[in-house]
């Protein structure tokens, strides 16, 4: 196991889920037969970039919060 | 390259199942059933079934993983809590008897008539006269309209027994639990800023479904998720099931959609007809007077039984 | 071996671990997780019965696709109901099994004497 | 009346099927926005027109002389969704009406909002769920689409079991999350049969199936899954997992509802998948088998009936027993000659004795529950004294016994002597030995509980609370309803079947049923029949009387077993691989 606990684990996923989601998405934009494809790509892309922040810190939060418990 | 994508589909599928009916901790087999509702979608997107797809990952993985997650959670059941002693011995002909099951049935899917009886044809053939352009859509509200308002009556039902089943002190009180959260904590933050776009987006997803996929399941499963995220993060409480607006918003639009076949009557000879000209608008006329009460149907059988009394 | 016919297996295979789940599993909710699973085996198996359909330009047979969209509502609604039985039934006895019988629907207690 | 496929266009006053539907529905609809006490107002305007329509769908059909068609929408099978009404269709329809108006005005005083004792909850919802059921079930019985009658499935389903847990209580809760994962499985079955006939013939009408289905692997499989699944649903043993326990702790009302409405639904599909959809892939082997699970039905059920302590159990019992009397109707429909179902005499005897249980299922179930609820309890062997305080009540569970037993004039006479007679012509001997044997059942428990009410109390009046004068009388007319149904039957029916109750043959035979119920009870019950003191302990008299009992524990044993989870799930699939083998290789052979 490279990575022992939840957060560094988080921060692992960041990774992939933000830059690699990027990538796809910038990939998918370039194909895009149009304009208005090609943005709602880009919405989508920031959607998950929104819920994926969103999503980690309520993870970390809970994490701390069970750990800082006996 | 398609036959590997759907290879390694099918292998991750079959994985995932069997994660999620042998892994020993529930949490993680809520887990992989959600990450198992999604890989379907992908697979409903090989099969050329894109409406199916949104539904899979709205409902049969979004709404019902949710569901399962909360039932867990309040459930807390620890992880080793099956392991009775006297049933081992019915695994053995359980395992056997489920993979004669299995096997009988790929021996049918090869033994399929060789050119395979399709409704396609009869579809294409009268879409023109249904005005729409997708044909789901003309399947679910036209040719057999009679089943989606059999469906809207199905999810009534349900809610019907899920509310019957409060205990009698909290009949007619507010569904599930109160949730709280930090005023200015992230939860909050986003269930401010996410519920806008969201609806905006359930309103595309429902508006394109007459032309493309899409439709008021899949539009009515995102404002329902923009609602229960509101509830969520503290922002608001769910209504007491006896208020009267609710009730009648939750029948109103089976009730429009009934309305609108008897009208079909009058005018194009039939229940559940549309004159021609007005199908389109007649169409999406039912499905916008459905959208609201599929979103709270929907909210509200994820919500569950009234557990609390008139509390503020 | 094309996609209908590769997906009609994962669906039969998809039917046949949900049986063995549904048997064996003791705890109601990996129940109604199995449960899930049939169904969307069945689902599966719809879905590639409609692949193999395709014809006059649509990628696949749009009636059971429609009848399938009604099938996973209908799924749904199933699943909102065990789940909210379950949650009733944990909070009035405190256990959530399935097995134990009422008393007075035992036959054999009352039947030596 | 089979089906004609040629029949795609609707009939003059087809549109009524569609009101019968959603009528029901529409009070639901109704009942849900305006809540509380208006659900049971609402029920009750509800109830005198469904009857209305279901009896103006039977003179339409009876007038033409055809079936009902309609084509929702306009549009044609297999595109489109048709909705059909046989006579079976009319008949099931009818008596369905009949029997919910019963259990509407039965409940009318125990689901009352404005009263304290079951609370608003219970009380505004049975009344949903009763309109629910009600709906659910005309769609079963009048929709011609295999999908549509999926959803029809669930939807009954789902209005059934809250009423199984209306007082929630733990057992209860537990009762009804059986059921609810139990049918669950039933219709996935169901519908994975469906699912294939559409992969084999594109199409779930059921009559485009008539004539488009052949018999080959996809369409055995199918039918199998689809028969188990059905059976699942309908409690069939060893499928009655659910059924005990969930009349054990359920009202009386509720009770009714689902002991006789909620199983003939999956019952009824069952019918018109063997005899409408597939009639000529089912074998010979395969319809024995099925006819051969209702026997064991009837011998296992009776006798743990017999062995209850408690008179709801006893009464849920004998409805494992005599679903049992409703399946015996396939083999004796076979017909070797052209080797497929057909419509003729045995399937009229097996209608025949679904609606007669239906209305004195519900009755039985309503003087069960009256007795408990003027007693407080309903052990059986302290009901001394219930006859002379309860006479109506006790009257109709005598009423509501004799139609079971199949007594002149009673429904289930007739329906004994048209199946009977297709025994005879078919030259299938051993269903008669059946037949005989379950009305012999019958005539055992009923006598059973006759004795103990009608013995004398030993101390004090035994009736602690009055009940409605209302719900006796509902539950008499549907007893009796269930009696004359011969002579309504009359009509369409050859006169020769019904004879003179009086004459030499027919009396002896009637002695002969009730000697040999009196010899079953007394060897079976918990207590003798005949003792001075009923609730004393008796030691076990003699080698028979032992032997009995023994017996008596021993299928109480089977039965529990058989009720366990994994086992029932196991028998299940049994059930399921035994009818695809059974199809398989009866084709073969």
């Amino acid at each position: 196991m490279r990575f022992p606990d939840t957060l560094t684990r988080l921060h692992a996923l960041t990774k992939a889920d933000n830059l690699g989601l990027g990538l796809v998405v910038l990939g998918l934009v370039l194909q895009a037969g149009s304009v208005a494809a090609a943005l709602k790509l880009i919405c989508v892309w920031l959607l998950l970039l929104l819920s994926g922040a969103c999503v980690s810190q309520l993870i970390a939060r809970n994490t701390r919060e069970r750990e800082s418990r006996p | 390259m398609m036959t590997f994508v759907n290879l390694l589909l099918a292998v991750l599928l079959l994985a995932l199942a069997a994660w999620t009916t042998l892994a020993r901790n529930m949490f993680a087999a809520v887990v992989g059933f959600i990450a198992y509702g999604a890989l379907l979608a992908l697979a409903w997107v090989q099969l050329s079934g894109i409406d199916i797809a949104l539904t899979e990952a709205a409902i049969g993985s979004g709404l019902t993983g949710l569901l399962l997650l909360n039932a867990a959670s309040r459930l807390h059941v620890n992880a080793n809590a099956g392991g009775n002693t006297g049933r081992s011995r019915l695994r053995v002909p359980a395992a056997l008897l489920s993979a004669a099951v299995s096997g009988a049935l790929m021996l049918c899917v090869f033994a399929l008539p060789e050119t395979p009886p399709t409704l396609a044809p009869d579809v294409a053939a009268n879409l023109a006269s249904t005005e729409v352009r997708n044909p789901i859509t003309a399947v679910l509200l036209a040719f057999r309209a009679m089943d989606t308002l059999l469906e809207a009556i199905v999810l009534l039902f349900a809610l019907i027994g899920v509310w019957s089943l409060s205990s009698d002190p909290h009949w007619g009180g507010r569904p599930g639990l109160r949730q709280y959260s930090e005023p200015n904590g992230i939860l909050a933050y986003t269930a401010r800023v996410l519920p806008p776009i969201g609806i905006v987006v359930g309103a595309y997803i429902f508006w394109t479904g007459a032309d493309y996929p899409g439709g008021k399941f899949q539009g009515a499963t995102l404002l329902a998720a923009m609602w229960l995220l509101v509830l969520m993060a503290g922002l608001a409480d769910a209504p007491p099931i006896r208020r009267t607006w609710l009730r009648v918003a939750l029948v109103a639009g089976p009730l429009a959609f009934i309305a609108v076949g008897f009208l079909g009557l009058q005018t194009a000879g039939a229940f559940l007809a549309y004159p021609e000209g007005f199908v389109k608008p007649l169409i999406i006329a039912i499905e916008l007077a459905l959208l609201p009460s599929l979103t709270l149907v929907l909210g509200l059988l994820l919500l569950g039984a009234p557990l609390r009394g008139e509390e503020p | 071996m094309n996609a209908a016919d590769l997906f009609g297996v994962v669906a039969a295979l998809l039917v046949g671990i949900g049986l063995y789940g549904l048997i064996v599993n003791p705890q109601p909710l990996r129940k109604i997780l199995s449960f899930n699973v049939i169904g969307n085996g069945v689902f599966l198996l719809f879905g590639a019965i409609a692949y193999r359909g395709a014809a006059f330009g649509l990628g696949s047979d749009p009636v059971p696709q429609a009848l399938l969209i009604t099938g996973l509502v209908v799924a749904f609604s199933a699943t909102a109901l065990a789940v909210a039985l379950l949650l009733r039934l944990f909070e009035a006895t405190g256990s959530d099994t399935l097995s134990s019988e009422p008393p007075a629907a035992n036959p054999s207690a009352a039947g030596e004497q | 009346m089979p089906p004609v496929p040629e029949q795609a266009v609707t009939s003059a006053g087809g549109l009524l099927l569609v009101i019968a539907v959603l009528l029901p529905f529409v009070g639901v609809l109704i009942g849900i926005a305006l809540r509380g006490v208006h659900a049971r107002r609402v029920a009750l305007c509800t109830l005198p027109l469904g009857l209305a329509i279901a009896i103006a769908i039977a003179v339409t059909v009876l007038q033409s002389g055809a079936q009902l068609t309609y084509l929702l929408g306009g549009w044609a099978p297999p595109l489109g969704v048709a909705l059909r009404a046989d006579m079976a269709a009319v008949v099931m329809l009818v008596v369905v009406a009949v029997v919910v108006c019963g259990i509407g005005i039965y409940a009318c005083d125990d689901f009352n909002p404005a009263r304290e004792s079951p609370g608003p909850r219970a009380s505004s919802t049975f009344w949903l769920l009763l309109l629910a059921v009600w709906g659910s079930l005309n769609l079963v019985f009048v929709s011609g689409d295999l999908f549509t009658l999926y959803v029809a499935l669930e939807l009954l389903t789902f209005a059934g079991v809250p009423l199984v847990c209306l007082d929630g209580r733990g057992d209860t809760l537990r009762a009804a999350l059986r059921y609810l994962l139990f049918a669950l499985l039933g219709s996935l079955l169901y519908l994975l049969g469906a699912v294939l006939l559409y992969g084999a013939y594109g199409t779930l009408d059921i009559a485009l199936l008539r004539a488009a289905s052949v018999p080959e692997p996809v369409t055995w499989a199918a039918l199998a899954l689809a028969t188990t699944g059905l059976l699942a649903k309908t409690a069939l043993f060893p499928l009655h997992i659910w059924l005990p326990p969930a009349h054990a702790g359920a009202p009386a009302a509720a009770s009714a509802v689902l002991s006789a409405l909620v199983i003939k639904g999956s019952w009824f599909l069952l019918i018109r998948l063997w005899f409408d959809a597939l009639p000529g892939v089912v074998t010979f082997s395969a319809a024995q088998v099925l006819g051969a699970l209702g026997a064991i039905a009837i011998v296992v059920g009776s006798v743990v009936a017999l062995r209850q302590a408690r008179l709801k159990l006893l009464v849920a019992y004998s409805t494992v027993a005599q679903i049992g009397y409703l399946f015996l109707m396939f083999p004796l429909a076979f017909d070797a000659g052209s080797n497929m179902l057909v419509h003729d005499a045995a399937l009229t005897g097996g209608i025949l004795q679904g609606i007669s249980h239906a209305t004195a299922k519900a009755s039985m179930f309503m003087a069960a529950g009256l007795i408990s609820a003027a007693l407080g309890h309903d052990r059986i062997a302290d009901l001394a004294g219930v006859a002379r305080a309860m006479p109506i009540t006790v009257l109709t569970f005598a009423v509501a016994g004799i139609a079971l037993m199949g007594i002149v004039p009673s429904g289930a006479y007739l329906a004994k002597k048209l199946l009977l007679e297709s025994a005879a012509d078919s030259g299938q001997w051993w269903w008669t030995l059946v037949l005989q044997g379950g009305a012999a059942f019958t005539a055992g428990y009923v006598v059973l509980v006759l004795v103990n009410v009608l013995r004398r109390p030993g101390g004090a009046h035994p009736v602690i609370k009055r009940v409605p004068a209302v719900s006796e009388y509902a539950a008499l007319a549907l007893a009796v309803c269930s009696l004359l149904l011969a002579l309504a039957a009359l009509g369409p029916l050859p006169a020769h079947l019904i004879s003179n109750p009086l004459a030499a043959g027919e009396l002896l035979a009637t002695l002969l049923v009730l000697l040999g119920g009196v010899l079953l009870a007394q060897g079976l019950s918990l207590h003798p029949l005949f003792a001075a003191a009923p609730a004393a302990t008796m030691p076990a008299s003699g080698l028979l009387r032992r032997s009995a009992g023994a017996t008596g524990v021993m299928f109480a044993r089977i039965d529990l077993l058989a009720r366990g989870w994994t086992v029932a799930c196991i028998s299940l699939l049994v059930v399921a691989l035994l009818f695809g083998g059974l199809l398989f290789f009866g084709a073969r052979g």
